[in-house]
């Protein structure tokens, strides 16, 4: 990577406040640090002073576009930093029109991928203090002294499994991209899944599903989750059950899935910040691939163009049940 | 809570038989909102219907539900009934405890809960129930009629009788169909041409017919009372309004094509009327065979024409038209026996199909209406017919029975015995079908009179020997096996559905059996209409037909499209989907597996923090919705529902019907 | 039937649930009984327009509800009466049988079929043949809410 | 006299030649394309209408199963898709299987014959009669 | 082109003339045919009955010897025998498994089953044939004798349109010849019925040469050992112009321009009678 992701702030700043405060954009999107050096949360600026806080580092995993809707009730015209994924989620909202493409500018940057901080810490051994970055490299910094690791050893899940890290849309692009990458055994764990008896599989979700609290944070983070009232909320015709019992997790999460069938642009945002940690993207992927295998090779948030599998047909479509 | 009633028919024993009726009315009673519960012996009679009309008003019901039949059987009776006691239709739910529980389950002890789990259900879903209307829509007074072969003439002309304006669309360049073909018709013998003629005549001055030949529909949109129709007129080269029919024109054409009209079995011009009593008496120039087109020389027509009609320049036209009702009446194929190499059509020119022989009587046929060998202009003496070619054959042919070739057989031999006195008839049948007015009188004639040999049996193997036919055949009743030397042999080759009957379908939207043939509503009750309201069908589109059949059915399908034409208004469909705005997020999912079109996208105003904005959400056109509810189910946030079929409704009966007792 | 109430499961036949397109396999199935075909009373369809009206929720809350198998029976491919909704239904429910699959049904509790009006012999067999399997596998505890059944019953 | 019985060879022949002649509507088709007939004493469709009547005895005594060439030139034009050979066969083997060893083999041959026939004709001849 | 050839036991008796012929002519258009090594007869019918799996055993044994690769056979009835039994191999589950068993081999229904002419039409081509001829027969008035049991069934044989073949027709204008047609070229010559009602077989026979005649045949091309030696039995007696009896290989050597003196081809190498 041409310069550390660190040093791309100073180009960043530059393009978006130049963009701010000519008025071509009211509001960006951007990021500011949290509570903690390893966090990183939404920024909503609106002045030059808010730019201040603007931060692109290794923490920048939240998804702006999911912002989009709700912000563009109250602004004109919004500037968005896009990584690869956020640009995908952007397509899947553009796909389902709930934002406008000329209401708002997108600045794509080629993202190297997010860090894990459960990693680092693990790694760490001793109590993490900070971090430094160097030409594919992270240095934590630990009250025991240094140590040195491979960055790509130390990304989210989600990044490890990412296949665009380059923006697929955007209005200008910050830096060079870095290419498409390949992930030979993305479908590794469903093929797994799928090799066990029925009734092991189901005995696995049944455990996973158990842990669910029903937080809905799978959903409020999800950029196909679009719906201004989900069903699990609806009282007419109740859906889904309020208890906490394996019928009804199996419900919500089986039905969240299939709402995502050839719309799901594989993020992995809904498992990142699952709080109990569900393997949610299992049963996403497991519907990607079979639309695949069934009705040929798609990827949603790519093409805002194409049309989705399940809005489309042809005659001569192969079923998964017998057509005898 | 509502008040409902539940009513259970015994239907004679039908249902009593394998139903506790007792149990289920006792049953009935605990479900939830029940209010009344009996049972009567026929619900369906009057008496039944003035029952459930007395319970409506003694009980104030505002919920009805029926344990009897099949909804498709008496659910409009039973919803009449209700609206005459002053209950919305639509808040009356049938159970069908018949043909899916009395009728195929022999154990009472089965039957019963089941009765009562599908009562339990209705009932769930009658709770949920909305009162519907049914949207009304205007009729354009006009008619469409895809083929002018007899049925479709005689669909016209009784249509523009009644008074409605009726446009036939033909492809050929004249009207007449296979009729227009034929010498003469059994079983009375009359001529084909002198019953057709007058009528084709009677179409082309008719005040409220207008007669498109030459033309196509290409597109059908809309729906019954509306239809919007894309029609192309093929360019004809010939201004009709100039052409005064003289003929000269392919009397000097030099250049010669196959004649459709003969089966290929002779020539016509490139410019041609394709028979005499042609209806319009307009040729029209085959862009294909003409020289001015092909080689962009010759041009003889044009200089001959007195009346200027020759238009080189002619293009297609598109029609746009608007359509109250359409009887599709495209007639049949004749099945091309080449395929039975035993019989070796094709193969020499006096094997023949029945049309084709028929065609050697007709004086404007092929051979002058001389009955004589296509090899050596001779007479045949000897003619072998040939029955079920390609008809019940479900190994290289249609299983079905062709229902024609019994009679033309019989009659094409009586005509032979008349032109060629001395010739004989064998005729190789598997069995002789003659189930009509005067038919077993016709054929017996044809076996007593005219000398026709009638062998039971069929034929293996037929070769040309010396200037004769070798045909190899057997006799089943005497058991023994027999050898003609025959001059012609005649195929009744298989009626068929037309090659493009598919395309056809798909445009109109109706669907055909395993053979092509377009499907009728109700085989027994609904022969004329289609499962798409507004669209009939008439003679051998649907089924191969005679005559006399054809005619009826196109009165009929005549008769229906002038009931409907006569209404104002019609009532639409009242289960359509519906949108719930707030709620809907403007996806337009829906939009896209709409197959009606009825489903578009509306810019509606919203109050939101920030005072009032814009948001684009789906609104579904009532009037274009069939309510299939293929929306609904690709909406995420059930937004989209479907009156009559709602998500509520549905979840409803799944929850009382998944009930163990 | 308080053994049934306390175990839904035990002791009984299972019920499969089957929607059926109001114009062909609706029809079908009146057809089987018409011609006084016999197949297991443990069969209990519902009605709807399209086998494209089916949203896979309505699946799930049977098998909630206590079904043991879910049949969707529609039009053949090209036959569908609203001219395309089967062939959606076909991706649609395709894959969410598959997902179903995934998460851990077997796949013969839930089937879809293509049943015209004029097969009321494939109705009543489909219906034979899906009983055996289903049998074969046991009652269905997948997913079933075993509150629902008692719960529902005490009014 | 006859009697429309449940006949044993009917029942053995559905199963082991998967044809049913109940599906023969005597279109005679098969007679007509046989080119043996001349040296049968029933004719090949005559024979599937033995079997619907179950006339076993008749059948089985009938030249004409063994005179069948196995050259399947009515199954070749059979409209109903039946295949007359096989059941032919199920004849032959109805009674085959019912006696004892076989019904014709090389002692049955002259010398001169056995040296003349081709091995092909030999072998397709004897499995005819035998088990 | 390299092919696993299945002689069957009359190619090693009465008809070594074919596979001498064709063997000679294979070897003329680079067509190479390795014969299965201990090969045993196929059994010269099909069994019609499902339940006589005994019948199947051999032509099952020498379908796997075929290791997949392309089997092909000059003789008609072996070649309908082997060409049905895969049939009944991919149709029959049951059967499969247990003739598999118990033959201990292990066959799926797989691989081509061919005719030589078939070799020569689908793959080498006839157009291909005709240029390789060298001594065309010109002006020789030559019908095709097909006989049943490369058409018929044709769901399974899939040799040809069984009413209207034309691949012995083509084969002969491949070669040059003047092709005339006989009504009868489909027709049953009599089969096996010459071991038992030889007059049968004669009646057939005759009926096929006369219309042969009729057509003014010189000569009549067959693909079967058996069509051959009931024509030949009756091809002299008949009054008028013999019509001369070939085996399609025979004419097929002759306008490559070999000479096959008899005894080329090499002994047999399997087992002749089951």
């Amino acid at each position: 990577m041409a310069e550390q992701i660190s040093e791309q702030i100073i180009k960043v700043k530059k393009v978006v406040s130049q963009d701010l405060l000519s008025g071509r954009i009211d509001l960006l999107l951007g990021w500011e640090k949290g509570h903690f050096w390893w966090q990183s949360r939404p920024l909503f600026a609106r002045s030059e002073e808010d730019l201040e806080r603007l931060v692109w580092d290794s923490f920048c995993v939240i998804n702006l576009s999911r912002y989009l809707p709700d912000e563009l009730k109250e602004n004109k015209k919004i500037g968005v930093l896009v990584k690869g994924c956020d640009a995908r989620a952007f397509n899947r909202l553009l796909q389902d029109r709930i934002v406008e493409r000329e209401r708002v500018i997108l600045y794509g940057l080629p993202c190297p991928g997010m860090l894990d901080y459960a990693l680092l810490i693990e790694e760490a051994g001793a109590a993490l203090k900070g971090i430094a970055e160097r030409n594919g490299k992270v240095i934590l910094q630990t009250d025991e002294g240094e140590k040195e690791l491979l960055r790509d050893d130390l990304l989210l899940a989600k990044c490890r499994h990412c296949l665009h890290p380059d923006p697929v849309v955007y209005d200008q692009l910050l830096f060079p991209p870095l290419g498409d990458r390949e992930e030979l055994e993305h479908f590794k764990s469903v093929e797994e899944l799928e090799e066990l008896p029925a009734d092991e599989r189901y005995a696995y979700w049944e455990k996973e599903l158990s842990r669910c609290l029903r937080c809905y944070a799978c959903r409020q983070v999800c950029p196909y989750c679009s719906c201004l009232e989900c069903f699990v909320e609806q009282k007419s015709p109740r859906w889904q059950g309020r208890a906490y019992q394996p019928s009804e997790n199996f419900m919500f999460h089986l039905v969240r899935a299939y709402h995502g069938t050839g719309r799901c642009i594989d993020c992995g945002e809904c498992e990142r910040v699952c709080p109990v940690g569900i393997p949610l993207m299992e049963l996403n992927r497991k519907l990607i691939k079979d639309i695949n295998e069934l009705y040929g090779h798609y990827e949603a948030g790519l093409d805002p163009e194409q049309e989705p599998p399940l809005l489309t047909y042809r005659p001569a479509d192969p079923a998964a049940f017998s057509e005898k | 809570m509502p008040r409902t009633g539940v009513f259970i028919c015994h239907c004679g024993t039908n249902i009593a038989a394998t139903v506790d009726i007792d149990k289920v009315v006792e049953a009935a009673r605990s479900f939830p909102g029940v209010v009344h519960a009996e049972d009567y012996r026929y619900l369906c009679s009057e008496v039944g219907q003035d029952l459930i009309k007395k319970a409506i008003k003694e009980h104030n019901l505002d919920r009805v539900v029926v344990g009897t039949c099949s909804p498709r059987m008496h659910e409009n009776t039973f919803r009449k009934a209700a609206a005459e006691a002053g209950l919305n239709p639509f808040l009356l739910e049938v159970a069908n405890i018949r043909e899916q529980c009395s009728w195929v389950h022999r154990d009472i002890a089965e039957a019963t809960p089941k009765a009562v789990a599908l009562v339990r259900a209705a009932t769930a879903k009658a709770a949920q129930n909305d009162p519907l209307e049914a949207p009304s829509m205007e009729v354009e007074k006009r008619a469409l009629v895809i083929g002018g072969g007899i049925a479709g003439i005689q669909a016209a002309l009784d249509i523009a009788e009644a008074g409605f304006t009726v446009d036939i669309v033909e492809r050929e360049p004249s009207i007449g169909g296979r009729m227009a073909q034929l010498e003469k018709t059994f079983p009375t013998l009359d001529c084909s041409a002198c019953i057709l003629t007058p009528k084709m005549v009677e179409v082309a001055q008719h005040p409220n017919i207008n007669l498109l030949t030459y033309s196509e529909v290409e597109q059908v949109n809309g729906f019954v009372g509306q239809f919007d129709v894309t029609i192309r007129k093929k360019a004809r080269s010939v201004d009709a309004t100039r052409c005064t029919g003289c003929g000269i024109c392919h009397e000097k054409c030099p250049k010669k094509a196959p004649a459709e009209f003969e089966m290929g079995r002779s020539t016509r011009k490139a410019i041609y009327v394709p028979f005499p009593q042609a209806v319009p008496n307009v040729p029209v120039i085959d862009r294909q065979a003409c020289l001015y087109f092909q080689k962009g020389r010759c041009q003889i027509c044009a200089k001959e024409c007195p009346a200027e009609a020759i238009d080189f320049e002619q293009q297609d036209e598109l029609l746009e038209r608007r359509y109250g009702a359409i009887i599709v009446s495209t007639g049949f194929d004749q099945m091309d026996p080449s395929g039975y190499g035993e019989y070796g059509y094709g193969q020499h020119p006096d094997i023949l199909t029945g049309l084709e022989f028929e065609r050697l009587f007709n004086a404007s046929g092929p051979t002058g209406g001389k009955v004589v060998r296509f090899s050596d202009g001779k007479p045949p003496k000897k003619v072998v017919f040939i029955q079920c070619v390609g008809s019940r054959d479900k190994a290289r042919g249609m299983n079905y029975c062709s229902k024609i070739c019994c009679m033309y057989t019989a009659k094409q031999a009586i005509l032979l015995k008349e032109k060629v006195p001395d010739a004989r008839s064998y005729i190789f049948y598997i069995d002789v079908r003659a189930a009509g007015k005067g038919y077993e009188e016709f054929q017996r004639r044809a076996a007593e009179e005219y000398d026709v040999a009638y062998l039971r049996g069929q034929v293996g193997k037929i070769f040309p020997e010396n200037d004769y036919l070798v045909v190899k055949g057997v006799d089943s009743l005497s058991g023994k096996t027999i050898e003609i030397k025959a001059d012609m042999v005649v195929l009744a080759a298989a009626s068929i559905a037309r090659a493009d009957a598919p395309v056809v379908g798909r445009i109109l939207g109706i669907n055909s059996d395993s053979y092509h043939f377009f499907n009728e509503a109700h085989p027994k009750l609904r022969p004329v209409e289609t499962h798409t309201a507004g669209v009939f069908i008439a003679g051998a589109c649907q089924a191969p037909k005679d005559i006399p059949d054809t005619v009826a059915q196109a009165g009929a399908a005549a008769a229906k499209t002038v009931s409907l034409l006569s209404k104002e208004v019609l009532q639409g469909e009242a289960c359509t989907a519906v949108v719930n705005q707030a709620e809907c997020s403007g996806c337009l999912y829906c939009e896209a597996v709409c197959p009606y079109g009825a489903v578009s996208a509306v810019e509606i105003e919203e109050r939101s923090a920030g005072g009032t904005i814009k948001r684009t959400v789906a609104e579904v056109n009532a009037a274009l919705c069939q309510g299939c509810g293929s929306c609904t189910a690709i909406c995420r946030s059930g937004s989209i529902n479907l009156k009559g079929f709602s998500n509520e409704q549905i979840l409803a009966e799944v929850d009382a019907i998944c009930l163990q007792c | 039937m308080s053994a049934v109430l306390n175990d839904p499961a035990v002791g009984r036949k299972p019920l499969i649930v089957a929607f059926c397109c109001n114009w062909c396999s609706y029809a079908g199935a009146d057809l089987a009984g018409t011609s006084r075909m016999h197949y297991p009373s443990n069969v209990k369809v519902i009605r709807v327009p399209c086998s494209g009206r089916i949203n896979p929720m309505f699946v799930l809350r049977a098998f909630q509800r206590g079904a043991d198998g879910v049949l969707v029976a529609g039009c053949h491919p090209g036959d569908c009466h609203y001219s395309t909704g089967n062939y959606h239904s076909r991706r649609r429910l395709s894959a969410f049988k598959r997902l179903l699959e995934f998460a851990g049904f077997e796949p013969e509790r839930f089937e879809v079929r293509w049943i015209s009006a004029s097969e009321g012999d494939k109705f009543a067999e489909e219906m034979e043949a899906m009983t055996a399997k289903i049998m074969a596998l046991g009652p269905n505890r997948k997913m079933r809410d075993a509150r629902w059944q008692s719960k529902s019953l005490s009014k | 006299m006859v009697s429309i019985i449940k006949s044993r060879m009917l029942e053995e022949m559905k199963l082991q030649s998967g044809q049913d002649p109940a599906c023969c509507y005597q279109c005679a088709k098969c007679s007509a394309a046989c080119p043996v007939t001349a040296a049968m004493d029933l004719l090949p469709h005559q024979v599937i209408r033995y079997l619907q009547l179950g006339l076993e005895v008749e059948l089985l005594e009938s030249r004409t199963p063994w005179i069948c060439a196995s050259c399947f030139t009515c199954a070749a034009r059979c409209p109903r898709d039946l295949d007359l050979a096989r059941m032919m066969e199920g004849v032959r083997l109805a009674i085959l299987r019912r006696r004892e060893g076989n019904m014709f083999g090389p002692a049955n041959l002259s010398p001169e014959q056995l040296a003349k026939l081709p091995q092909q004709a030999l072998v397709s001849g004897f499995r005819k009669y035998n088990k | 082109m390299r092919y696993r050839y299945f002689p069957g036991c009359t190619l090693k008796g009465q008809a070594k003339k074919m596979e001498e012929t064709t063997m000679a002519a294979a070897g003329a258009l680079g067509i190479e045919l390795q014969e299965l090594p201990d090969w045993q007869c196929c059994g010269a019918v099909f069994p019609l009955y499902e339940d006589e799996l005994i019948t199947l055993l051999s032509p099952v044994r020498t379908l796997a010897a075929a290791e997949g690769d392309p089997l092909v056979s000059l003789c008609a009835a072996c070649h309908h025998v082997l060409k049905r039994a895969q049939e009944l191999m991919q149709r029959n589950e049951d059967a499969r498994s247990k003739v598999t068993d118990f033959l201990e081999v292990d066959y799926n229904g797989g691989g081509r089953v061919l005719h030589f002419l078939e070799v020569l039409r689908d793959d080498l081509g006839f157009d291909k044939l005709a240029e390789m001829v060298k001594k065309p027969l010109t002006g020789r008035k030559m019908a095709a004798y097909y006989g049943c049991l490369l058409l018929r069934p044709a769901k399974v044989m899939q040799f040809d349109n069984p009413e209207n073949p034309t691949i012995m027709e083509d084969f002969l204008k491949a070669l040059g010849a003047e092709v005339v047609k006989t009504p009868y070229r489909t027709e049953c010559c009599g089969a096996y019925l010459s071991v038992t009602e030889e007059n049968v077989a004669r009646d057939t026979s005759s009926r096929i040469l006369d219309s042969a005649r009729q057509v003014g045949a010189e000569g009549l091309i067959t693909a079967c050992p058996l069509c051959y030696y009931n024509l030949e039995n009756c091809a002299g007696e008949n009054d008028g112009k013999p019509v001369k009896i070939f085996y399609f290989s025979e004419l097929l050597a002759e306008a490559l321009g070999l000479t096959v003196e008899a005894g080329s081809a090499k002994e047999r190498t399997g087992e002749v009678l089951p």
